[in-house]
């Protein structure tokens, strides 16, 4: 992922991955709470794109092909989530 | 680009995900044979629905008629026939056949004795009573 | 034709273009009686004529896979047939079976060619194209099985290319998953259930396997691209077809008892079932338009176009049209099935045969392709049968989603006779379109009679 | 195969791993974005049932496998960096330690799946949990499938079979390995957490 010679003092990929357990863990707490409602709803799944979009660019390598692969990936984040969010504020009068 | 797309590849995933979705249809294929008792009734296939089903497809009834919307589309649903006509319409419908009415759609004849419309009945009741799922969609199906 | 052995195809291809005929002209019969009811009653009642009707097509289909299956295989694996002689007994035992099962269809009562033939031993008869008799059923498997040996054993000794794999993995399948006919529990739902193992599992499974095969055979002679590209292809589109076709199957499992779930299942996958088919379209012309020489052939290019595009409309479009769940509620066992199944069979399975026969006849007749003239004329019927065929899906769509209006919305619905007197005339267009449905196919056999300009015989 | 070294500020024609794996990949997800959109608008149809299932749901185990894919995934990162590097029996460790997390995943997944199944709860239960069991029983099989895909590379790559100019197949393991992280990291929060 990364090259060898980049005095790096933690790697990119390793920051990456901090940064993923971290979000991981508010989405648990968020969980805890029991919260619920729409700005709740979209904190939690706004993360989950978040970490999507890392794990595809970061960990798969997208970052690094031209951006019909990335957009690929994307547009399928965004078409999903999208329609997952319309689904979810449909029931909230 | 073409040497970063391998057949060797192609022929892995063609292998491997046959293989993956097949396990997966076999996974539900268990789960449904667990499920259907309570679904398809089987308690209730008396000798006499045996021998019904036997006679619906010694005729060839799907050849004209659906049944549960499976088969041909050239005469009316009978999975639900029992439950808009009734047993002693079925006995006579089939027994008065063919109609004769020019220019309209014909039955067979089949000769049935009254035990085997009886056993066709048996038959047509047991499949009412499957639950598919609501369908079809009203009565006249 | 580079191998002896693959004359043994010929007879197959002229059987199955035979049978096609009769196909259609049993598929006009039921059309005609569609409008006027008592036609040839009771000398052919309906459901006879569309036993024949269906069983004629699915032995035909099967005719021209395994003619296929002996051009290809010989070229494909750079050696002579195992046993020509096998394969052209077979032929006759086939052929004659067939046409037994025919006649009996046709001259005795369902219910005493039942008994005449030991279904009462193991009964099988009497469900959905699957109405042949015990005792063609065996015969079936034994030819099946005569047929796998002979091409198994070709490919074991010769080269082993992924064309000819794929082709005996689908033929391999089409046996195994066959065996499901003679499994015929007293229970409906489980009857209907694994009666799709057969059904679904062929159309929608092993038999696009075969469908690949032979269109990447035909492009790859008729195009002169690179067998490594594709193949690969193959490979991707085949996988494609399995990920989705076998859970796709779920889309029968909506309505006949069984769990719910299968809503779900059936419709995600089927829903992505017309990607495979939408990248065998962009396939096959891809590969045309990186042609690497001109084929003199250009009505056998032609077919094979046809059937990407065909296959995609048929089985792709018409399909997804009623696939998912709360769609399929209401027109499942209307006439929109009717539709999908004619333009799906003809887009798929019809036009990869006709490919094939157009690509190989000329072959087997010792040219590399067949006059101007005759393939001007090939080029015509496949217009006359592409068009009407779809104008046939149009008028039965059309008559579907009416009978679903009719007879299955609003607060007062039409019974079905009732629904049916109303939507005559898309039946009688229908019919219409059939007798220029036949006047392609009698062109098509015309063509290859065709005496005018000059064959070409340059290899 | 000259060009396959990837450094890190050259854009690439296509992404990492076999381009073949890529179609899968993107037909997975397809059939997984499908089924998301199809729960969340089930779900809109029957709120309560749903968000009263929701609570039986052991959202700590859950969580606890997100840590362990994404982890996981992190180090399929770390093995392709090795091979790049030409490190062929650190790449193996780094794959190894990925499929024990794997191990770990299925272990915990197992445990609550016993939890669930002995209560008696199935696909024909109610509708949350048919989406929630299809679901995850869906996702279950492809960590398997993901873990014997990288399980092949983890023995190729002992046996010294990549280099770091040709090492396509821990790519693309590598790849595979991280839709399945990315398919939970969405599965989690929505059938888990949101309601």
């Amino acid at each position: 992922m990364d090259t060898p010679h980049e005095p790096h003092f933690i790697r990119p990929c390793t920051r990456i991955w901090l940064v993923l357990m971290a979000l991981t863990c508010s989405t648990f707490a968020i969980g805890e709470t029991g919260w619920s409602g729409t700005a709740v709803m979209l904190t939690v799944l706004g993360t989950a794109v978040i970490k999507v979009e890392m794990v595809a660019n970061y960990f798969m390598g997208l970052r690094r092909t031209r951006w019909l692969w990335r957009g690929i990936v994307l547009g399928w984040l965004i078409l999903v989530s999208g329609l997952i969010t319309i689904a979810y504020l449909m029931t909230v009068k | 680009m073409s040497e970063t797309f391998t057949k060797a590849m192609a022929r892995n995933i063609f292998y491997g995900g046959a293989v993956f979705f097949f396990l997966l249809f076999l996974g539900l294929t268990f789960d449904t044979m667990q499920t259907l008792p309570k679904r398809d009734h089987r308690e209730n296939i008396t000798d006499s629905v045996v021998r019904g089903k036997h006679i619906w497809e010694t005729r060839d009834c799907i050849g004209c008629h659906t049944l549960l919307g499976e088969g041909a589309y050239f005469a009316p649903e009978l999975g639900n026939v029992y439950t808009r006509r009734g047993g002693p319409f079925i006995k006579a419908w089939i027994a008065a056949q063919p109609t004769g009415a020019p220019g309209r759609r014909q039955m067979p004849q089949f000769n049935l004795t009254d035990q085997e419309l009886d056993d066709m009945v048996a038959f047509l009741k047991w499949t009412s009573e499957v639950n598919t799922n609501k369908w079809p969609p009203n009565i006249e199906g | 034709m580079q191998f002896q052995s693959q004359a043994v195809a010929k007879p197959y291809f002229i059987a199955a273009i035979g049978l096609f005929v009769g196909q259609i002209l049993f598929g006009l019969i039921m059309g005609y009686q569609y409008v006027v009811g008592d036609f040839l009653f009771p000398a052919i009642p309906f459901n006879v004529a569309r036993m024949v009707h269906t069983n004629l097509l699915i032995v035909w289909l099967l005719f021209g896979f395994m003619g296929a299956a002996y051009y290809m295989i010989p070229e494909e694996t750079e050696t002579e047939l195992f046993s020509p002689k096998l394969a052209l007994l077979m032929f006759w035992i086939f052929l004659v079976a067939g046409a037994l099962t025919i006649v009996g269809y046709l001259m005795v009562p369902y219910a005493t060619l039942a008994s005449m033939t030991g279904n009462d031993i193991l009964p099988t008869m009497g469900r959905e194209f699957l109405e042949q008799p015990l005792i063609t059923k065996v015969g079936i498997v034994i030819v099946a099985l005569a047929f796998l040996f002979n091409i198994s054993m070709t490919v074991l000794k010769g080269r082993k290319t992924s064309i000819s794999l794929v082709m005996l993995l689908g033929l391999w399948g089409l046996a195994v998953f066959f065996l499901f006919s003679f499994y015929n529990p007293s229970n409906l739902v489980l009857d209907k259930y694994f009666w799709w193992w057969t059904v679904h599992l062929w159309v929608e499974g092993v038999w696009e396997l075969i469908l690949g095969a032979m269109l990447a055979f035909v492009l790859i002679k008729v195009t002169g691209v690179d067998r490594e590209v594709i193949e690969k292809w193959l490979y991707i589109i085949i996988a494609m077809t399995l990920i989705t076709g076998i859970i796709g199957t779920g889309h029968h499992y909506f309505w006949i008892g069984t769990p719910e779930y299968w809503q779900w299942f059936g419709s995600v996958f089927s829903a992505l079932e017309p990607i495979p088919f939408f990248m065998m379209t962009v396939f096959a012309f891809n590969m045309v338009n990186r042609r690497r020489r001109e084929h003199p052939n250009k009505a056998a290019t032609l077919w094979a176009l046809g059937t990407g595009v065909m296959a995609f409309l048929g089985a792709g479009v018409w399909g997804f049209l009623h696939t998912l769940a709360p769609v399929n509620f209401f027109t499942h066992g209307t006439q929109v099935t009717a539709a999908h199944g004619h333009m799906a069979f003809y887009g798929a399975y019809v036009m990869v045969n006709l490919a094939m026969i157009s690509y190989a006849m000329p072959m087997l007749r010792g040219r590399t392709a067949n006059s101007g003239p005759a393939q001007t004329m090939e080029m015509w019927s496949f217009w006359l049968m592409t068009v009407s065929i779809v104008f046939i899906t149009l008028f039965l769509t059309a008559a579907g989603i009416l009978q679903v209006w009719l007879q299955r919305m609003g607060s007062t619905p039409l019974g079905f006779m009732a629904a049916q007197d109303q939507i005559m005339i898309f039946y009688w267009l229908r019919e219409i379109t059939g007798f220029v449905f036949l006047l392609g196919l009698v062109l098509y056999i015309w063509s290859f009679f065709c005496k005018k300009g000059e064959a070409q015989t340059a290899a | 195969m000259i060009n396959n070294t990837r450094t890190s500020h050259e854009i690439h024609a296509t992404p990492p791993g076999d381009l073949a794996i890529w179609f899968f990949i993107f037909a997975e997800l397809l059939a997984f974005g499908v089924f998301f959109v199809a729960y969340a608008f089930a779900r809109a149809h029957n709120v309560e049932l749903f968000n009263e299932s929701q609570q039986h749901l052991n959202r700590l185990s859950g969580a606890i496998n997100t840590l362990v894919l994404i982890t996981s995934s992190y180090f399929m990162v770390r093995a392709v960096a090795a091979i790049k590097q030409g490190y062929s029996i650190l790449c193996a460790r780094w794959i190894a330690s990925a499929i024990g997390l794997g191990f770990v995943f299925l272990a915990i997944k197992m445990a609550e799946f016993h939890e669930k199944f002995s209560a008696g709860i199935s696909l024909s239960t109610n509708t949350f949990y048919m989406f929630y069991l299809s679901l995850t029983l869906f996702h279950f099989m492809h960590v398997i499938l993901g873990m014997v895909i990288l399980a092949a590379i983890m023995l190729k790559a002992r046996n010294g079979s990549y280099s770091p100019a040709n090492h396509t197949g821990v790519e693309t393991g590598a790849s595979y390995w991280h839709m399945v992280d990315l398919l939970w990291i969405i599965l989690f929060p929505l059938v888990y957490v949101i309601r």
